[in-house]
Parts: structure tokens; C-alpha cells; sequence
């Protein structure tokens, strides 16, 4: 299974500042092994965050978002205390979610 | 793994050194430092231990002056630079220059001869890490002199004229065997220690003296 | 620019290299648009995530360093006061496919979001905002991309 | 196509020639290097050291965090960092970070310790080993460097790592002060810093644990000397060796003072 991310939001006058690191390989498609066989894209497709559950934010990326990804966005209303949900699910089908509270 | 030696050395070192606050004596770190170069290493590619439990009086006597902070008696730096001079091997034709454009390119390649690095390859010149060499490479290292204008500031105007013959003598001489001119020189013996082959210092030869490489304009 | 003919290969291509290893995941990517991050040039990936023709615009921003030491991550931001944009996309000229990133634009969300990319090469970066009416207004700057040298 | 350069970037290093102004070009550099601060993703592997540390594991079912002792006492995390290589009793021998995890593996969880030495970098327990390193780091942040020096072993080591430093060999005759023994030098467009005395707050010594965004992997101090060691056409040093922990008190004495940037995030 992924490793977990790390969550940060920060709420200032009504807005959350989050940022997120997610532990992923993003291998391009574009190097190729030892023997010279190219290695497969595998890379995060989807990015979404729901705040208390409400769908807030969402993304779609290709392989050229560098290994463990980096990601900053600001959700309006979010205060202190809420719940914010980070979900990203790879090319080959594989997901995490994580969730964080807002401070 | 490391246990048996760290042993030994408490068997020896502290026992002498018990409770004192004194720095360990030169034969105790010596040894120590003996056993732990044999059982710190192993051999990874062409890389081999031997590179390191194999040093030559050169290299030994240069890295405990350096140790000790103080330069090596003048006695021997001499002997140690005639043994080097001894080494250089002289261009068989008397044909010191090769051409500058793959003479650039040896002084670019940084690479050959790390663990990681295929035995059969092309070694580099590693030039351009130490070096300033041409104008227009601007990513060039600085443990070395600047080698930009080597030639014409020398004024060598033609490298075959008899007059230019001391100055392209001792450039062979200082690619092949820097030790040669100082003992302690931070140059790698790129000629003598087999890291570039005869045609390299003829091509590196080019470009630091030919008027017409880059390095000369 | 590459053809229609090619791009719709090379979707193609994507589609059986994933589908042939068994990792197409069902439903789950309605989202992800494979013809827009497949497409080659800046134009192509913007025609397939529903954009029109691209103006330059001021309310568009792109931030991003003048130079990166290690074009294998660059941080970059996009951002818009544009009212009415759907998406915000990361887009590198000299990527072997243009599209880095798409952020869709909701009332829950500040218009402005911050990754990092990888670059095989010095290029230009575009911010480009996708309107509601299929406007593109876009930004642009250009990165370049430093090796380093041997040490490290 | 285009992108196969990123990967290989590292090798293509010595090659490659960025057609830059070179004032400009590092002032720039400096701003890029300011970017990625913000977000580095050592703080990922900070996370799982930590619940590593934390968890019961092993053959042992054993828990690092209540039996571990790096210096400071068992379990204690603060400061230890900043004091390490040092001697420790148990064993009779001087160990840094890294070596003293996998003695404390061994001994409360039950792992093979040469097994996890013989592992490659970023695999298996060894990269948890680092997550650790990392994450214990971490929790010295800010603080100064300050090596015991008061047992004759660590005082040994010292004067081993020195002879070590200045030691000269392979085919090219390096020695780690043929880079790093002088102040204000360079290879290539990279600053070398010196590493006979204290090069400052959060460089060479004070910058390890850190994630390497060449190739998005996160180096312990004893991934650093190897891989300067490939560079110096030297063998490859055991995981743990007594050769790479007597550097390690050698530039972290030197470094008294310097405060820890650890985890950093460098080129």
C-alpha cells in the first residue's frame, strides 16, 4: 500500500491554505531500464479533497508532476477544526486518502 | 561486524589513553587506522579494496603530510618528483599534438573508473571540474588554475617551433605525471595512472596549445 | 505540430500500452483526459481540454524560478482573476507532451495552485485559463534548466 | 523523448553546459533552491520514521521509542542527533545515527543486522533505517552541533577520520580534501564546502539526512560518503563501517557550532 501523505491546512480570515506531499513513484514512461526496455508511465491521475465531505477540489495530472508530488491550493470557508480529505488514485488503480483537520 | 576491531582497539588504545584527555599517539591512530581502511571496504564493480590498501609512496607520504598539516621536507619532494618524472612516457614520434575539437571533448567527460562506471568505457579527462579551460564553457570548477589562454600567454604561437619546445615538453609532461613538477600536486596522474590513453593527452595537448582551439582566441 | 491522424495514434498507443497490462481502471477516470495529456504541442492539449484559440491575457499568472538547478522538479504556480474559468492548466512547451496539470475552478476553491513539474529541457511554461465560454487566455515564461555540475 | 534526460541527468552532469551568465545565474539558483524549501518531501520520510520509531516491531515485537538509547537515555530523540557519533557502552564501540539503529534493531527487535547492511540504499529495513535517521533528525532542528570528545574512542576516531580525510588513492589519486580542503572551491558551477573546520549552519556535516531532488530519494549521511567515495574511484564502505563513522566525528567535531538544517533538500 502508498505511504501515507502529509496534510497541512491552515485557516486565515476564512480561507485554508492547504499543502499536500503524496509518496509517489511518477515514473515518466520516458526512461528506460538497465536492459534498455522503456519503464511504464506510473503516475497519479486524479487529485481530489472534499471538505467535511463536501466535494471542494479536483485535478487530473500527467506523468511530468514530479516524484512525490507536491500540491498547494486554498479552500474558501473552511475553518478551524474542519475536516479536509485528500483522495488521489494512480494509473494503475491504486488510491490513498488521508484526511487532516484544519487549524 | 565491526566489533572484533573496535576491540582490539579498546584493548590497545584505551588501556594506554585511560582517562587522560590526551589526543591518541601517531603509531596508535596509524594502526587504527590501519585496521579499519582493510575492514571498512569491499570491492564493488572495478572498484576493487586494493585501490585503497595499495597506495604508492606518493600518495602515502602526501596524504600523512597533509594529515599533519605540514608539507613534505624538501628532500623528499625531490626524490618523490624524479621518481614521478622517471614514469612519464614520452610521445614516441616526438608527436606532442593531437586535435583540439576531441581534446575538448576529453576535458568535458567527467567520467571512467567509479564503481559504477563500465570497465570497457571511454575514460574522461575530468578537465573541466578543476579547470576554466574554453571561454565558452561557463560551468568549469576552480580547484585548479585557470587554463583559458594556456598557450598564448606562454606565447606559443606555433607549438612546433623549436623555441615553443620547453613549454610543450612540460605540459606533455604535467598531464602525464603532475606529481613530476609537485610531489603533492591535487592533479590525478591521468597518463601514468592509465585514466586517459596517449591519443587523449595528444587531443587535451591540442587544445590548451594549438592557436587555432578556442582556448587561444 | 503533429497531425490529427498521429495524435489519435498515439492515444491509441496510450490506451493499449495501460489496457495490455491489465491497469485500465474501470469508471474511476471519467476525469482524466487522455488525448489532452497525450498531445504534443501547447495548442493541441489545449484544443482537447475544450479550449479555443489563445490569447495572451493579464489576468492570467504563472511563478516559476528564472532557472532551475534540476529540471527533474520546478516549482510552479498558475493563477487567474479572470471571473468565469472552468480550468487552470500547467502546460511545459518542450515536454515530450505539453499538459502537466489541470485544476478545475470551483466556487469552493481560490483560483491559484502550486506543484511542481519535471523539465527535460529550458522551455516555455504556460498558465492557461479555460473560460466557461471556451476562451483560453493564457501566460507564459520562460525556464531555463541547469544540469549542474559533478559534485553534490 | 525529451524527458530520458532527466533520469540520466546525474551521469550527463560532467557533459552537459548551461549557457548561462554565470553571476546571474547563481543568484538565480539561490532562488530556485528558496522555492523548494517549502515542501520538501523528506517530510514524508520524517512521517514514517517516526512511526517506525514509534511501533512495535520485528521478530522481537520490540519497540524502538521505550528501548532505543542514542546518547540521551532509552527513547530520548531531542538532541541526540547533534551529539552522534559518540561511544556508547553497551557496545564498547563508537557509532553514529545509523550504525546505532541497527544495533538497536538487533538487539530489541530482533533483526539481522548484516542483512539490513547488505541491503541496497532505498530497499527493505534499510530504508526504513533511513526514514528513521531522518525522522530523529529532525527532532534536532536548529541545534548546534557538539560531539562528545571525552572518551579515548571517540578521541581515537577523530584522529582516524582525519587520516582518513586526507588519505589518497585509486586511479585518480583522490582524497576527500582534494575537494573539500579548501575554503571557496568549486566542481563545476557546485560550492564545496570545507569540511576541515565548520562550513557553516546546515552545510556538509549539517545537512545530512537529506532528500536529493536529482533523484527523489532520501540520503542518509552514510548514502552522502559512499557516493563521494564512487566519485573518488574508492571502494564501496560497509553499511556501518568504523571507516565512515570516523569521518562522521571528524567533520561533526569540526563542525562544532553549526546548527542543523536536517532534513534538507538539496540538488
Amino acid at each position: 500500500m502508498a505511504d501515507p501523505m502529509r496534510i497541512r491546512a491552515q485557516s486565515k480570515d476564512g480561507v485554508a491554505k492547504v499543502r499536500v506531499l503524496m509518496s509517489h513513484e511518477m515514473e515518466s514512461g520516458q526512461r528506460k531500464d538497465s536492459s534498455g526496455k522503456l519503464i511504464p508511465a506510473w503516475h497519479i491521475m486524479e487529485v481530489t479533497a472534499k471538505l467535511n465531505d463536501k466535494p471542494v477540489f479536483s485535478a487530473e495530472w500527467g506523468p511530468a508532476v514530479s516524484k512525490n508530488p507536491f500540491l498547494q491550493f486554498d479552500v474558501k470557508g473552511a475553518k478551524p477544526g474542519d475536516k479536509l480529505t485528500i483522495e488521489w488514485v494512480d494509473n494503475k488503480g491504486e488510491k490513498r486518502t488521508d484526511t487532516a483537520t484544519v487549524s | 561486524m565491526q566489533k572484533p576491531i573496535q576491540f582490539t582497539l579498546i584493548a590497545g588504545a584505551v588501556a594506554l589513553l585511560a582517562g587522560c584527555a590526551m589526543a591518541p599517539d601517531v603509531a596508535e591512530v596509524k594502526q587504527a587506522t590501519d585496521a579499519i581502511v582493510k575492514s571498512s571496504f569491499h570491492d564493488k564493480g572495478q572498484a576493487k579494496v586494493t585501490r585503497i590498501t595499495q597506495a604508492d609512496e606518493t600518495n602515502r607520504l602526501c596524504g600523512e603530510a597533509d594529515a599533519a598539516g605540514k608539507p613534505l621536507d624538501e628532500a623528499t619532494a625531490k626524490r618523490l618528483e624524479a621518481a614521478n618524472m622517471a614514469t612519464i612516457k614520452w610521445p614516441a614520434n616526438g608527436n606532442y599534438l593531437g586535435d583540439w575539437k576531441k581534446g575538448e571533448k576529453v576535458a568535458q567527460n567527467g567520467r571512467g573508473m567509479t564503481w559504477s562506471d563500465k570497465p570497457d568505457a571511454v575514460n574522461g579527462g575530468n578537465c573541466y571540474n578543476c579547470h576554466q579551460i574554453s571561454k565558452q564553457e561557463i560551468s568549469y570548477g576552480t580547484i585548479g588554475p585557470s587554463l583559458y589562454n594556456y598557450g598564448k600567454i606562454r606565447g606559443v604561437s606555433d607549438p612546433y617551433d623549436p623555441k615553443s619546445a620547453a613549454i610543450v615538453q612540460y605540459t606533455w609532461g604535467k598531464i602525464w605525471n603532475p606529481k613530476a613538477y609537485n610531489a603533492c600536486s591535487n592533479m590525478p596522474r591521468a597518463g601514468h595512472n592509465g585514466v586517459i590513453t596517449e591519443d587523449q593527452v595528444r587531443d587535451i595537448m591540442a587544445l590548451l596549445l594549438d592557436p587555432n582551439s578556442p582556448v587561444n582566441k | 505540430m503533429q497531425t490529427r491522424r498521429e495524435a489519435l495514434q498515439t492515444t491509441a498507443a496510450v490506451a493499449t500500452a495501460i489496457a495490455s497490462v491489465g491497469l485500465l481502471p474501470q469508471a474511476a477516470h471519467a476525469a482524466f483526459d487522455k488525448a489532452a495529456f497525450s498531445a504534443k504541442s501547447v495548442a493541441d492539449a489545449v484544443k482537447a481540454m475544450g479550449g479555443s484559440a489563445m490569447t495572451e491575457s493579464a489576468d492570467v499568472k504563472i511563478v516559476g524560478p528564472d532557472i532551475a538547478e534540476n529540471g527533474a522538479v520546478v516549482p510552479m504556480a498558475v493563477s487567474t482573476t479572470a471571473a468565469g474559468a472552468k480550468k487552470l492548466l500547467l502546460l511545459i512547451e518542450k515536454n515530450p507532451s505539453a499538459l502537466v496539470a489541470s485544476f478545475n475552478v470551483t466556487a469552493d476553491v481560490v483560483p491559484n495552485f502550486a506543484t511542481r513539474a519535471k523539465m527535460g529541457q529550458s522551455s516555455d511554461v504556460y498558465a492557461v485559463a479555460i473560460m466557461a465560454d471556451g476562451k483560453a487566455l493564457f501566460a507564459k515564461k520562460e525556464v531555463k534548466v541547469t544540469l549542474g555540475g559533478c559534485g553534490g | 523523448m525529451k524527458k530520458q534526460l532527466i533520469p540520466i541527468a546525474a551521469a550527463l552532469a560532467c557533459l552537459a553546459a548551461p549557457a548561462l551568465a554565470q553571476k546571474s545565474a547563481s543568484q538565480s539558483i539561490d532562488e530556485y533552491r528558496a522555492m523548494l524549501q517549502d515542501g520538501n518531501p523528506a517530510e514524508l520520510f520524517e512521517m514514517k520514521g517516526e512511526e517506525l520509531w514509534k511501533q512495535a516491531r520485528g521478530p522481537k515485537k520490540g519497540t524502538l521509542a521505550k528501548s532505543c538509547d542514542l546518547g540521551k537515555g532509552a527513547g530520548v530523540v531531542k538532541g541526540a542527533f547533534v551529539e552522534l557519533p559518540r561511544y556508547f557502552e553497551d557496545t564498547k564501540r563508537v557509532q553514529d545515527l545509523e550504525s546505532r539503529l541497527l544495533t538497536c534493531m538487533s538487539t530489541v527487535q530482533g533483526f539481522d543486522e548484516k542483512s539490513i547492511a547488505n541491503t541496497p540504499f532505498g530497499k527493505g529495513e534499510k530504508a526504513n533505517v533511513v526514514a528513521m535517521a531522518t525522522w530523529i533528525a529532525s527532532q534536532s532542528k536548529g541545534m548546534q552541533f557538539n560531539l562528545p570528545q571525552s572518551h579515548a574512542q571517540e578521541r581515537l576516531f577523530y584522529a582516524v577520520g582525519k587520516q582518513l580525510f586526507f588519505q589518497r588513492g585509486g586511479p585518480h589519486d583522490f582524497a576527500c580534501a582534494t575537494c573539500h580542503g579548501e575554503q571557496g572551491k568549486r566542481i563545476r558551477l557546485q560550492d564545496l564546502p570545507d569540511l576541515r573546520g565548520n562550513p557553516g549552519d546546515g552545510v556538509g556535516f549539517a545537512a545530512w539526512p537529506a532528500y536529493r531532488v536529482s533523484n527523489g530519494q532520501m540520503w542518509s549521511m552514510q548514502h552522502r560518503l559512499n557516493d563521494c567515495y564512487r566519485q573518488q574511484r574508492f571502494p564501496e564502505p560497509n553499511y556501518g563501517s568504523d571507516a565512515t563513522i570516523a569521518l562522521g566525528v571528524y567533520m561533526g567535531v569540526n563542525a562544532k557550532g553549526a546548527a542543523s538544517a536536517v532534513p534538507a533538500i538539496t540538488r
